[in-house]
């Protein structure tokens, strides 16, 4: 157990994220049926494992890992959450560019970095229903965290939690950005598929921090 | 689920092989999921590229060719192209004188057809793009996505793609493009679901006596669930929120009735018989008609309605010859 | 039942409303049920006929309009039209060249018009009739009804109009649509059953896990009931019988993939992608190719192929210019 | 009760024929959707309400009545009943034309020139799975009937039973003619709907005559 984070440790997040995605495929895509075009669950399988055949080759940084998730889910998605997802990690690798193993504030920095560019990209405010409704408060709560004296465990599982409360607060809402904003008053009873993915993102990150064992 | 698939995963790769042994004098880029055109793009002539999900059949792909698109990049079903996609067909048409990038507004496609324009631009090369947000079904507002796009995109190709294929520029197209866009508006119903080859199941469940109302073309559910209807009734769905939301008189039109993949022509043309006297009740003078599945949402039974108000070039550049899978006339 | 009416007892005569809507370049014989050209025929020019039961849009009023048919009477949902109907349209069109039947091989169409010529001739009318039955599904044999018609109907009349526009006469045209029939060789898969709109509920029932080999256009069974196979397989199984009934080598074709009204584009695409290189193996040299819903049984989803051995006069007249709903180049 | 038909007896019976196709209807549809495609109830319907309209004004002899329904039911049928059914009743017509109310043995033998008529449209061979092996078989019977000395109660009884039993010997037939031919082995099975039709059709005239009172 260490407080510093390796770029192996982010590889094994990234693949514990692409096992995550596959074995909650239908799940969300049952979501998205519901509010979107039943393709969410297709979409993150089909670039995940592109991702994970591109891990192939060790990269040799965490900037350098971030940036190759971020060009494949950028190029191999396609839909809402490629050009999303490809940015969260492609501002994630830029942010860790100096830090050679990162540490709970470091990393924390690079998840914001992320959840920025995402915000950026996409326009979504808080309570429009999408990702940003489980990115933003999970990393809210890392920065508390750390605020508070957490290590990486500790953050990281404040920023699960949070995510996990951010995705099921997305229940009622009403969409005002993405595909289910179509449906107008009809989107509100059902949880946000991108926000369901966005939880396993910070549920793999606290579930590969704490095996590292 | 039932369907002529092979690989449920695989359907893109395998209608686009289809697409080239039945369209030989279209070009397939098979790596970046591309349609182009036979031959390069004349010098100076302005590109149109397009591109969007698959499962719109013939849209867009099926309107590649003279008089309308340059290239079409084809995503997923359902799945936006990735910027690398629309780069690739960029790259691939531009003769020097600018591409027009010609999307429909769903946040997908938005970002992706962005992201691409931004590369292209890096490249050197010059693009325009003009978003189709059309669907009246739609709320729109600063603060949401904004409507979605659907079947003015198509008569938009077609007079755009004429404009281009006469020589103007790149400015010159764009702004005939903005014009198009602002002039249409479109409403769809659907009687069923339609079945993702990669999901299996319809995307939504539908009993035996309802329809939805003010669906896109994607599988989504509309704005409304109601009672199925007669065919005149849901004329009246369809026209009445059309007109409602143009507000001013519209006079001369383009009108498309599509079926959505899985309604056959029959009842389309029984359909358009309950809306022809609607349109004129409301005053639209209908120059130009279509009739046919021109933007499906794979085998969704359904159709949409599109109304371009259009003015005297527009009726001009639509009669231009155009030969491509999906429209063809005039050559 | 989902689908697009009012009353399900007058599909027919609405879909005509459309259609008129749709097509103000054609006429509509409200009473006879007859599509006609907007021109009378040109003095001197052969005029050809067909018809058939509606439910196959575009076939047969679809295909009306220069270069190929003069006039089309459209009968009940599958049901052929009456003696009356064919005659008042064979009537309308003779210019005095006199008058080309075109019939698909079923009990009622063959009766129906063989009464309307009878009926034509005494009225002074010549009539030629040419009955199309390319269906390789079923057996045939000088004690049963035969082969259905199915596909090749449609580019018999594409071929045979072409010549008559170029004024040939009416030994000559009806010499050459007998060529094409016997040069043509269809068959067809179904997915699944149709609806009637007059009987409300799918003609059959087919479980979740079967489709149907071997089918016509009417929503009639096919020959064989089996397990939902890949587009592969049943690309084998469209193929494979029409090459076998073939015998000696095709060589030049000109091939149809048409959808039977249910099945989306994207579909008989992919399904498409895999019946060409069996043909190519077969030794059948694809000359020309269409792909999309041409002759449709309601709302049927499934696909009918057809090959017709064409030689270079039926490539050139397949070229000739056609400006009709259905089918439409050069012009 | 008289052994001589009248024109109004004629017209009453095809009032009859009318009424009994409404009624089974969906059950002839059923029949053609098992082997052909499902409209011939619809069909028959159409054709005799369409006759029985043109019925309103009285036809002066059997003759007219014949031309009438046999006119009316080919121009407004179609599919392969309407000529058959047409030339069936157009045929009738001119073996009537000399008398004025037939006897048993007249309208014996206006039935077979009816079916003669249907035999030289359609080819049909008995045992080809068609309206004429309900048809056959009833004109033979009523032949019988004249000889052994019948009236038109008796004859029109004996030809009903054998086109009901003709209509039944149809389930197990392969089909060799129609559209029922197209299924081959598969035809087998299930009763052909135009028989189904001629039963009723000779079943409505024996119970309209009996209702003569
Ligand atoms: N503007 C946006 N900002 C942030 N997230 C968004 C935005 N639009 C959509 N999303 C997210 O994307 C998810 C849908 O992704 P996906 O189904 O893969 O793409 P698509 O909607 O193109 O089919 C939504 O559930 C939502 O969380
Ligand atoms: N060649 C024929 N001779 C006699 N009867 C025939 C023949 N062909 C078909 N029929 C009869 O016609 C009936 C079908 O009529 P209908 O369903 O109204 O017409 P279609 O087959 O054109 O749909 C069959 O059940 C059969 O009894
Ligand atoms: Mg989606
Ligand atoms: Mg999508
Ligand atoms: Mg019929
Ligand atoms: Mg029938």
């Amino acid at each position: 157990m260490s407080d510093v984070v390796s770029t192996d440790d982010l590889v094994a997040w990234i693949r514990a994220f692409r096992d995550a995605v596959q074995q909650h495929r239908d799940e969300l895509t049952a979501l998205d049926s519901a509010i979107g075009d039943a393709d969410h669950g297709s979409n993150m399988a089909r670039g995940l494992d592109a991702v994970v055949a591109k891990l192939e080759t060790s990269p040799a940084s965490a900037a350098e890992l971030f940036k190759t998730v971020g060009m494949t889910l950028v190029s191999s998605v396609g839909g809402a959450s490629g050009p999303l997802y490809g940015t969260f990690f492609l501002r994630m690798g830029p942010a860790l560019a100096d830090t050679d193993g990162a540490d709970a504030a470091a990393l924390g920095a690079a998840l914001r970095a992320g959840v920025d560019g995402v915000v950026a990209r996409g326009k979504a405010e808080p309570g429009d229903k999408t990702m940003i409704d489980a990115l933003g408060p999970a990393v809210a709560a890392w920065d508390d965290a750390v605020a508070a004296g957490a290590d990486v465990e500790a953050a990281s599982a404040a920023a699960a939690e949070a995510a996990a409360k951010g995705r099921d607060a997305t229940e009622p809402l009403v969409a005002r950005k993405g595909r289910a904003s179509y449906l107008g008053e009809r989107s509100a009873g059902h949880i946000d598929p991108g926000a369901a993915s966005s939880a396993l993102l910070l549920e793999t990150l606290r579930d590969s921090l704490a095996a590292r064992g | 689920m039932k369907k002529f698939v092979n690989n449920p995963d695989n359907v893109l790769a395998e209608a686009l092989r289809g697409i080239h042994a039945a369209h030989p004098d279209l070009r397939i880029d098979t790596e970046n999921r591309v349609i182009l055109r036979g031959e390069p793009t004349p010098a100076g002539k302005v590109a149109l590229v397009s591109g969007g999900g698959s499962g719109h059949e013939p849209m867009h792909g099926g309107f590649v060719g003279r008089g309308m698109l340059d290239a079409a990049a084809a995503g997923e079903v359902f799945t936006s192209p990735t910027p690398d996609q629309v780069l690739a067909a960029t790259q691939a048409v531009d003769s020097g004188a600018g591409v027009l990038h010609i999307v429909k507004n769903y946040t997908g496609d938005v970002l992706n057809f962005e992201m691409a324009a931004e590369l292209a631009a890096a490249e050197g090369v010059r693009v325009e793009s003009v978003v189709v947000a059309d669907d009246v079904a739609v709320t729109d507002s600063t603060w949401t996505a904004g409507r979605r796009g659907t079947g003015t995109t198509v008569i938009l190709e077609k007079i755009v793609g004429a404009l281009a294929e006469e020589g103007a520029d790149l400015d010159a197209v764009a702004a005939l493009a903005r014009r198009v866009s602002e002039a249409g508006r479109s409403m769809g119903v659907a009687l069923t679901s339609c079945t993702v080859p990669a999901v299996g199941h319809p995307t939504f469940e539908l009993p035996d006596d309802e329809m939805e109302v003010g669906v896109g073309i994607h599988g989504e559910p509309g704005r409304s669930r109601v009672k199925v209807a007669t065919a005149h009734e849901i004329a009246k769905m369809m026209v009445d929120p059309i007109v409602h939301d143009f507000g001013d008189p519209v006079g001369s039109a383009i009108v498309l009735l599509s079926g959505l993949g899985g309604t056959p022509l029959i009842e389309q043309y029984l359909l358009y018989g309950e809306i022809a006297p609607l349109l004129a009740e409301a005053g639209i003078d209908v120059q130009r008609v279509l009739v046919g599945d021109y933007i499906t949402s794979l085998d969704m039974a359904g159709a949409s309605l599109t109304v371009v108000k259009a003015d005297d070039e527009m009726l001009r550049l639509w009669d231009a010859p155009v030969v491509t899978p999906g429209l063809r006339w005039g050559a």
